[in-house]
């Protein structure tokens, strides 16, 4: 293996691990108001990652083989750490209030992080699973660190359970894939499938190793979980759950059936296409009657998974980059929707219910601007950026010739956007019920920044429009 | 021919075990059981020529991870479940899906075929003449440097989760405290007294001061959670 | 500018008395208007002499109006004879009426409004009559629907007032939809609207056929159809006819200027501006011809039963216009526009006696309740019997000539509609003077049937009404003898020119002046024997219409409900369309659409929501077994080979 | 080559998977008996890459393991935490009690 | 022609997006910000306004290309970029939308008393989408307006609506949201199909005629939902009736316009054969629509929903007018629907102008308002008589030619559109007695005021327009005749060459 280690192209991931190392001795060795330290240090630390991915050269292959720097990398790598940073800093307040200061709460997310970037720049089934666990362990803890929470243990318990079913599926898969291709790298299981005919034992992997990661985007049947997890799990966790590993699942999915499935493609385009059709409509009917708002964020998750999947079942240049962009807008569009629901607060505690909504306009109008901004965007309503997102991925679709997807699509939009006005008719329509304590200032960024973005995208689409398609490129020809 | 039958045999009580894990009432038993299982399944990493791993099931998973189990179920005091009805009324439909999936998977056995490239593609042949666990420690370090880091960060994160999930700091819960155990002197906590025989008199140290003490403390430690 | 001062001039003072009414004053109101009036009956008239009497027509174009493709309408006024006949018409009976009004409206409080009402219809009217194309006759043909409907509507917090009004508009757009197919179809057929184009086109396209519904019709009979459908919705034709008795309601100078004169002789008017087309349309003066008959007749049997006074004069509006209309539907264009120029005297005239005899009776309008006032109403007493006369055919008196004429025509034609047409011309004359002189001795001789304190009241009406009765009296007596010739005498075609078209076979004018001295006579045998009835019926044994009516109850009763049209359409068309209404937003709307449409769907979404709601059971054995199931269907799926 | 033939390897791991994943929806007494099934679905992963391994001569597999191992073991470690922390909250860690949020 | 680099096209789009920029900025008590708001609001519109007269007087009407044309890219490439113009079809609808909004902002001046900056940051937003809507020369820019144009109008309805608002302003939005992501569809199929989603472009874009049958429908399900064509019209009702006056003069004055806009720029001529083959469907519905919403209209209870559903009745009448691909009825169609935005904008008004004196729309609560409203009560006739086509007023032009156009192709069918000459006089002269003839019996209307100068000078342009289109309207046809006549020449031309093609 020539150079052996080439570390250096893991040089952000070197640096988040040390980094998450350092903030954890810090935090145990100041004890009390280390989380006032650690927490601003790892928000900083992921911003610094992102530079330093940015930064990186590419295409590298390192650590003989087995992890692999390219566009697609570092534009997943960045948007993953990006929504990380932003979605600690939605807990920062949030957890002071909610009396679970910890700071093994911001490492646990720095090490998620990391675990997403490495399956990110996986290369090989190993590092991709060794990195999927990595995230998903701090996830489970992540979900449940509210221990004396029962809601919250719950959710901890569940996602745990479910996610160690979902991982062991997809070792099978991946154990299967290994018995047909000989290796675990992806360019070995490229070449080994695009060799000769399928194998039935490695289609049932290809099945298996898909079902693994639909779990990790949350795609029906394999969503299950999510209502549950988002519910239970702390606001800014959840918020969290829905951003970064989400978008990073999605990359995962596209690499690996892009990469070393690439040529089987006939089979997981059907797979695909399931999983999207069932998602899309699960996530626009489930919603519907939902009284909890992150709840109703689990299932619009769902649906918007189930979109972003059009894109990958179409497949191409067109139908990857239409993916990234449909998760960079979803990512962003997310974020400022956790920064209202973490703004939801009341004397006395956290509130929830939609409901609790009523009236936002006239108690605080700019937070109700921007959720409304914001849910007009999720519905896809032009000229928000949410309709750009599905613009792509239908033109994508079409473009494929999977018009039965893209009606689906278009027809699940129509019911998600009788729940996504729901919250602005609460918001608008409705008697106040009273007001929320006061904005905070990292909250308030958060959500201006969510909700600018999503509002003046339309003005300048076209650099998110080339770094995705560069993106996707990279990801086709290596 | 032995080799045969000992597979025979050991995969036939490793499914037996494995049955007896999901079906028995006992969690105890439970436990018990998938330490069998984890045996048998060492047995047939050996025929299968990976003894490192072998061991390293029997010492990891049946030394740490069972007795793991076996300690949680003891401690959680979990008791003999009957089987609900559920189970038998969802048995039926669930047997069905199972029997499906078992049913792929063993043709799936019966009709397994490599990759025409798969020789070629092998990424760590057998080194010849060399044994097991050399072999797999020459690259493990190597190769895979990568990777094992990679396994340490998780178990670093397991740890930090295990901590973060169940180390209480129980107010109220007397602990021994070193430092201060060593700094106390004599006259803190020895007065001599002189009694007249037949007094009969009590000295009792003040009990309220005692208990803010305790009091103060359990706030020191609230950074951690608890209750 | 003649042209320009003839018609615009009421549209002044409509917009100057409606907008700037209360500033203006009653009296402001009204001197504008009639002032305004007075220029423009001048500038009829003089134009009357030049165009129809020295035979210079002329068209003015004013402006561009609709223009679209090939078709375009024009704004413009044209004068040729038959338009400055009705020119000369309208504006001189407007302004009498005008000035009735003064004194007829003089204690009605929105005066202003109702002199700029009066002005907007004579505008109308003469934009009806000036147009030299189809499109500027619609406007004026609305247009004088609209102030007939405000007129009619004019005291609005009368319900049946109201009623009246709309069922006035709405019974001629049912005609207007004729109308405007009528004009489609024409500018289909000839790729014009203007008249001139029309006319120039017809020979070339006469052949044509046309399919509607699945039938083929030749296109110019079916134009011909449609705008005839038009005119009897104007004109108050037989199943079109029900508003005019309603439109009572008005005020009686609207009656008698709307109602009598002028625009209900719209229709004539576009029969005879479109006898080019009629004339090659034979079925169409057939359709005509029996129509106009059957109103005729009809008309004058219910004229024969009603009480009120003006709705017995409304009938016999209604009658005569048949007589107009049969005649046109013989070719004789002239002799109908004869008749509605000479009835168009005696019928205001009769309306302003009548109106007369209400004003002096406090708003009387009950025959029934009138009787021995003749003395006490001299003038006006005198006015309705010249009126009657004329209406009777009397010689000497307008309508002789008309109505004489009219039947001769209809002789003349020698069809058989001609003389179906004839034979009810005479039974309607007969029934004409029967209730005119019914009409006559109920309201003003016999016993005082009315109570003291009306009686006490009743006067004689003062000169601002009685000048103009007298004045279209003589019109009522003269018309008829002067205008005779020029209209329908010999050399008729020369004073009529290219205004009115009529196919050479169609000799009916012709050969009216040689008609059986037994045909000529005996119209006036007729009504001689209706006036004689009438007097016997009425003077001199008053018993006999009662018997007469409980000797034949059904058919009193038939007659008293105007042949239950009203009723008829009501159960026909009115209450199915309102019930129709009803069931298609409760049943349509509500029931179908919405239900199964948008509730529909939102219903069953939140129903499919909740399916999925449910999967979602809590249970993390249920989310495991719904992961398996998934592979499980994907693996089967794939291996199977169906991915 | 193992000794007895790539099938009946493949042929236990499909029992033993099958087994793992029935154990964790048919189960109705405890948590604790789901993560016993996942760790035998872990289990059966094991053999089949063992089994691959010695099939193909390749060490991959065994390292494979190596790491499934190490994972499983951190896996358990978390997940009987997150047990111990819900038994602490609910008092029971019986399989149907785990349900305050549906829908 | 005008084609130089100021780009009044675009400034005429976004100024109000400026307007509503300085009304969100202002500082300060309740009181002052309304009163800044009504007054930006007012200024703004107003600026806009007078900025699209330019466009009428610099138009060339004797040209049918797009004018004032703009472009710049925008996703990178020219394949999808920002491009606006004008072109006799559109120019007056751009118009009518400028028109409408400074209108709408004296008529909320004081019916709207809650939330006004957030109103007219409404209707400033929404005369932006609509402006753009009808200049846009980009699919993708077109269908950006014309869905966008739902977010303001869901929350006009929803915030100031009437008591069942969000009932109203859920059906609006979804059902007008289910229809338009079908076009989308068409959108990006297009787009793939030519490479390009340029207008000017995709005019001359030969297109299969399968493709043009599913491109048809698609675009159909928007168009008819937003016209709209019976039977999807049940939430025009429902939104009409429930959103606050100026809401339903912008809804029944311009959003109406956007479907049957759709078809003349979409459906007629990029789509030849598939619009000659619905056609026939096409005029099923549209004569459906005439007749059964004015029987609908005729049994109403409400003064709005009985507008609401004449509204209808006349937008089949549009409908009609333009798949008879016959010059006279493309052009009543063009007209008719510019008519309408203004004499059913006037009505509304008309009914707001009662509301906000009585807060019912009951029918019945009314009668006799002729008494104390003489001003009212003429304009309402005014209206009413347009409303029911009387010649002299706009809505004569329209119905006129359509039905013109529509006896060229079909007897029966113009019947029928004929018909709605009758109903439509029955019921408005029905609405018209019960609310403002009969006599004045009920106390609570005695008190009431006649018109005051603010509602008199929101009623003006609307009557003077009323009547100007009434009596000569060529003023208005010269700007669409060439545009319309090239369009039938080039629908001749694309149906011969087809039909060519078919024989070879």
């Amino acid at each position: 293996m020539e150079g052996i280690l080439n570390w250096h192209a893991a040089l952000p991931e070197l640096v988040l691990a040390l980094a998450a190392m350092a903030l954890l001795m810090l935090g145990v060795f100041l004890r009390r108001g280390a989380t006032d330290i650690v927490s601003p240090l790892s928000v900083g630390t992921l911003a610094l990652t992102a530079v330093l991915v940015l930064g990186s050269d590419r295409p590298r292959v390192a650590f003989g083989g087995l992890f692999l720097v390219d566009d697609f990398a570092v534009f997943v790598k960045t948007a993953v750490l990006g929504a990380a940073a932003f979605a600690l800093v939605l807990s920062l307040e949030w957890n002071r209030r909610e009396r679970i200061e910890r700071f093994e709460y911001p490492i646990l997310v720095l090490f998620a992080a990391l675990g997403m970037l490495m399956m990110v720049s996986a290369n090989d089934l190993m590092s991709l699973y060794v990195g999927l666990e990595l995230s998903s362990l701090s996830l489970y803890v992540l979900a449940a660190v509210r221990r004396d929470d029962l809601r919250a243990s719950e959710a901890g318990l569940k996602y745990f359970v479910l996610g160690a079913l979902a991982s062991a599926m997809m070792l099978y898969g991946m154990s299967l894939t290994y018995g047909f291709a000989g290796t675990t790298r992806y360019e070995g299981i490229a070449s080994a499938i695009g060799a000769g005919p399928m194998a039935i034992g490695l289609v049932v992997g290809l099945c298996f190793v898909a079902a693994g990661l639909a779990f990790k985007v949350s795609a029906v049947p394999f969503h299950m979980w999510t209502p549950d997890v988002y519910e239970g799990a702390p606001t800014p966790v959840t918020a969290f759950f829905s951003v970064a590993p989400k978008f990073a699942a999605i990359a995962v999915l596209m690499r690996v059936l892009a990469g070393p499935f690439g040529a089987a493609v006939a089979q997981w385009t059907q797979i695909i296409v399931l999983l999207a059709i069932a998602s899309m409509l699960v996530g626009a009917f489930a919603a519907l009657r939902q009284v909890n708002i992150k709840r109703l964020m689990a299932y619009s998750s769902i649906g918007h998974v189930g979109y972003a999947l059009i894109g990958l079942a179409a497949g191409g240049e067109e139908g990857l980059r239409s993916v990234l962009l449909y998760m960079t807008i979803y990512v962003v569009m997310n974020l400022g929707v956790f920064g209202c629901i973490v703004a939801m607060h009341r004397q006395g505690g956290a509130c929830e219910r939609i409901e609790d909504l009523a009236g936002l306009s006239e108690t605080a109008p700019g937070l109700a601007l921007a959720m409304a901004v914001l849910m007009f965007a999720m519905a896809g309503i032009p000229p928000l950026a949410g309709f750009f997102a599905k613009l792509w991925v239908f033109l994508a679709a079409i473009e494929a010739g999977l018009w039965p997807l893209a009606v689906v699509g278009v027809l699940a939009s129509v019911v998600s956007a009788f729940y996504y006005l729901r919250i602005v008719k609460v918001m608008y329509f409705d008697k106040p019920v009273g007001a929320f304590e006061a904005l905070h200032g990292g909250v308030a960024v958060v959500v201006a920044f969510s909700s600018i973005l999503t509002a003046g995208f339309v003005l300048l689409p076209s650099p998110l429009l080339m770094a995705a398609g560069g993106a996707a490129r990279s990801l086709l020809v290596p | 021919m032995i080799v045969t039958l000992a597979f025979y045999a050991f995969a036939a009580v490793l499914i037996a075990a494995a049955a007896m894990v999901v079906l028995a009432r006992n969690p105890v038993h439970a436990v018990l059981y998938l330490i069998l299982a984890f045996f048998n399944a060492a047995a047939l990493f050996l025929l299968a020529g990976a003894e490192f791993l072998a061991m390293i099931l029997v010492i990891v998973y049946v030394g740490a991870v069972a007795v793991l189990f076996l300690f949680v179920v003891m401690m959680l005091d979990v008791n003999f479940a009957e089987l609900r009805e559920g189970f038998v009324r969802y048995l039926p439909i669930g047997a069905v899906v199972g029997v499906i999936l078992a049913a792929e998977l063993l043709f799936l056995a019966s009709v397994w075929s490599l990759s025409a490239e798969a020789p070629r593609l092998l990424a760590e042949p057998v080194p010849a003449g060399v044994d097991n666990t050399t072999a797999l420690g020459l690259i493990l370090y190597t190769d895979y440097f990568y990777l094992f880091q990679a396994s340490g960060v998780i178990l670093l994160v397991a740890m930090i989760g295990a901590i973060v999930l169940t180390l209480r700091d129980r107010p109220g819960v007397k602990r021994q405290d070193v430092a201060a155990q060593t700094a106390r002197r004599v006259e803190d906590t020895l007065a001599l007294v002189k009694m007249k025989p037949g007094s009969g008199m009590i000295v009792v140290p003040k009990p309220e001061a005692s208990r803010g003490e305790e009091r103060e403390r359990a706030v020191e430690h609230t950074p951690h959670g608890g209750h | 500018m003649l042209e320009v001062g003839a018609v615009f001039p009421p549209l002044l003072g409509a917009l100057i008395a409606g907008l700037f009414g209360r500033s203006l004053g009653d009296r402001g109101a009204q001197g504008v208007t009639i002032g305004l009036m007075l220029v423009a009956a001048l500038c009829g008239t003089i134009l009357f002499v030049d165009v129809a009497l020295h035979g210079n027509p002329r068209t003015v174009d004013l402006a561009t109006w609709i223009a679209s493709g090939s078709l375009e309408a024009r704004w413009s006024l044209r004068f040729d004879t038959l338009s400055a006949v009705m020119v000369g018409m309208v504006t001189v009976v407007s302004t009498l009426i005008h000035i009735y009004s003064v004194g007829y409206m003089s204690h009605d409080p929105s005066i202003p409004r109702f002199m700029a009402y009066l002005s907007l219809f004579t505008f109308a009217m003469l934009m009806l009559v000036t147009a030299d194309d189809l499109v500027q006759l619609f406007f004026g043909w609305e247009g004088v629907g609209l102030a007939s409907y405000l007129l009619i509507g004019f005291w609005f917090d009368r319900d049946s007032a109201n009623a009246a009004a709309m069922k006035a508009f709405i019974v001629n757009r049912v005609g207007d939809v004729g109308f405007a197919l009528g004009i489609a179809g024409v500018f289909a057929l000839t790729d014009s609207v203007a008249f001139n184009g029309i006319f120039a086109a017809l020979p070339e396209v006469a052949a044509r056929t046309i399919t509607a519904a699945g039938i083929e019709f030749r296109a110019v009979e079916l134009c011909a159809v449609l705008l005839f459908i038009g005119a009897m919705g104007k004109s108050a034709q037989l199943f079109l006819h029900t508003w005019l008795p309603d439109a009572m309601e008005g005020p009686t100078p609207v009656s008698a200027l709307i109602h009598a004169a002028t625009m209900v002789t719209a229709g004539v008017f576009l029969t005879a501006r479109m006898s080019p087309l009629f004339e090659l349309a034979p079925t169409a003066l057939a359709i005509v011809t029996v129509i106009g008959a059957a109103t005729a007749l009809f008309a004058a049997t219910v004229g024969c039963v009603q009480n009120d006074i003006k709705r017995v004069i409304a009938y016999s509006t209604c009658s005569q216009l048949g007589y107009m209309f049969f005649a046109a539907g013989v070719s004789a264009y002239p002799a109908a526009i004869f008749h509605l120029f000479t009835h168009a005297f005696f019928k205001a005239l009769l309306f302003l006696s009548a109106g007369s005899v209400i004003h002096a009776m406090d708003g009387e309008q009950d025959i029934r309740r009138m009787g021995g006032i003749w003395r006490k109403v001299p003038i006006t007493y005198a006015m309705m019997w010249v009126g009657s006369l004329a209406l009777a055919g009397i010689p000497i008196f307008a309508g002789y000539y008309s109505k004489d004429m009219v039947l001769e025509v209809a002789w003349a034609s020698g069809t058989t509609v001609g003389r179906f047409a004839f034979a009810c011309g005479l039974i309607a004359a007969f029934l004409t003077a029967f209730y005119s002189w019914r009409l006559l001795i109920l309201t003003f001789h016999g016993e005082a049937r009315a109570d003291a304190h009306t009686m006490s009241h009743v006067h004689e009406s003062p000169p601002v009404m009685t000048v103009p009765l007298a004045l279209l009296a003589i019109g009522a007596v003269f018309a008829g003898l002067v205008f005779y010739e020029p209209f329908v005498g010999h050399h008729y075609s020369g004073f009529w020119r290219e205004a009115i078209v009529i196919a050479p076979e169609h000799r009916a004018m012709e050969l009216a002046h040689d008609v059986p001295a037994e045909v000529k006579y005996a119209p006036l045998v007729l009504a001689g024997a209706g006036i004689a009835t009438a007097v016997l019926f009425y003077g001199l044994a008053p018993r006999l219409p009662a018997a007469l009516a409980e000797a034949f109850p059904g058919a009193y009763r038939f007659l008293l409900n105007k042949w239950y049209f009203d009723e008829l359409y009501d159960r026909l068309f009115v209450r199915p369309a309102c019930a129709l209404g009803t069931a298609l937003w409760k049943g349509g709307d509500l029931g179908t659409i919405d239900r199964y449409g948008p509730d529909g769907v939102a219903a069953a979404a939140r129903g499919i929501g909740r399916g999925i709601v449910r999967i979602q059971s809590g249970y993390v054995y249920h989310y495991a077994f719904a992961m398996l199931v998934g592979l499980v269907v994907l693996v089967t799926l794939a291996a199977t080979g169906r991915l | 080559m193992p000794a007895v033939g790539l099938g009946h390897y493949l042929a236990v791991a499909a029992i033993l998977f099958t087994l793992g994943t029935v154990g964790i929806f048919l189960n109705r007494k405890n948590v604790i008996v789901i993560l016993m099934s996942v760790e035998l679905m872990l289990l059966a992963v094991n053999l089949n890459l063992i089994a691959f391994a010695a099939q193909l001569g390749d060490l991959t597999g065994q390292i494979f393991t190596m790491f499934v191992l190490t994972v499983a073991a951190a896996e358990a470690a978390i997940g009987l935490a997150i047990i111990v922390v819900y038994f602490r909250n609910r008092g029971s860690i019986e399989v149907d009690d785990v349900r305050m949020m549906r829908g | 022609m005008s084609t130089v680099g100021f780009p009044l096209l675009s400034l005429i789009i976004f100024l109000p997006l400026v307007g509503a920029a300085i009304i969100a900025s202002v500082r300060g008590d309740e009181r002052t910000i309304a009163s800044n708001a009504r007054w930006t609001a007012l200024w703004t519109s107003l600026i806009v306004f007078f900025l699209s007269l330019v466009l009428w007087v610099r138009f060339d009407r004797s040209s049918a290309d797009f004018q004032f044309v703009e472009r710049a890219a925008w996703f990178g490439d020219l394949a999808i970029s920002y491009h606006v113009g004008v072109d006799g079809l559109s120019v007056l609808f751009v118009l009518l939308s400028t028109a409408l909004t400074p209108i709408c902002v004296i008529a909320s001046w004081e019916s709207v008393e809650n939330k006004v900056r957030e109103y007219m940051i409404a209707f400033l937003v929404l005369e932006t989408m609509m402006v753009g809507m009808f200049a846009a020369l980009d699919l993708v820019i077109f269908y950006l307006f014309f869905e966008g144009v739902l977010i303001p109008m869901f929350l006009i309805i929803g915030i100031w609506g009437g008591p069942r608002r969000t009932y109203a302003a859920f059906k609006f939005f979804l059902f007008t949201l289910a229809g338009s992501v079908l076009m989308l569809l068409a959108v990006i199929w297009l787009y793939l199909d030519a490479g390009t989603t340029d207008i000017p472009f995709l005019l001359d874009h030969p297109l299969s005629r399968s493709a043009q049958i599913w491109l048809f429908l698609a675009f159909f399900a928007s168009f008819a939902v937003k016209v709209p064509m019976w039977p999807f019209h049940t939430w025009l009702p429902d939104a009409h009736v429930e959103a606050p006056t100026a809401g339903s003069v912008i809804l029944a004055g311009v959003l109406l316009k956007m479907g049957g806009y759709g078809f003349l720029r979409f459906s007629l001529p990029m789509l030849p054969e598939a619009s000659v083959d619905f056609a026939p469907l096409i005029f099923a519905l549209s004569a459906i629509a005439v007749v059964y919403t004015s029987l609908v209209a005729l049994a109403q209870e409400d003064i709005k929903k009985l507008i609401a559903y004449s509204s209808v009745a006349h937008m089949g009448l549009v409908t009609l007018g333009l798949f008879t691909f016959t010059t006279q009825g493309i052009e009543g169609a063009i007209f008719q629907m510019l008519s309408h935005g203004v004499v059913s904008a006037a009505l509304f008004l008309c009914v707001g102008v009662i509301y906000d004196r009585m807060h019912t729309r009951e029918i019945a609560a009314y009668g006799g308002l002729a008494h104390r409203m003489p001003r009212y009560a003429l304009l309402f006739m005014l209206f009413s008589m347009a409303s029911v086509g009387l010649p002299g007023t706009s809505g004569f032009v329209g119905e006129f030619l359509a039905i013109v156009g529509a006896w060229q192709v079909n007897r029966v069918l113009a019947l029928v559109a004929a018909s709605g000459m009758v109903l439509g006089a029955a019921y408005m002269l029905w609405l018209y007695r019960r609310v403002l003839f009969g006599a004045l019996t009920k106390p609570e209307l005695k008190a009431l005021l006649d018109l005051s100068p603010r509602e008199v000078a929101a009623f003006t342009p609307l009557a003077a327009l009323t009547l100007w289109m009434g009596i000569y309207p060529s003023s208005f046809m010269q700007f669409f005749s060439v545009s319309v006549a090239s369009l039938l020449d080039r629908h001749q031309a694309m149906l011969g060459a087809s039909r060519q093609l078919a024989g070879l």
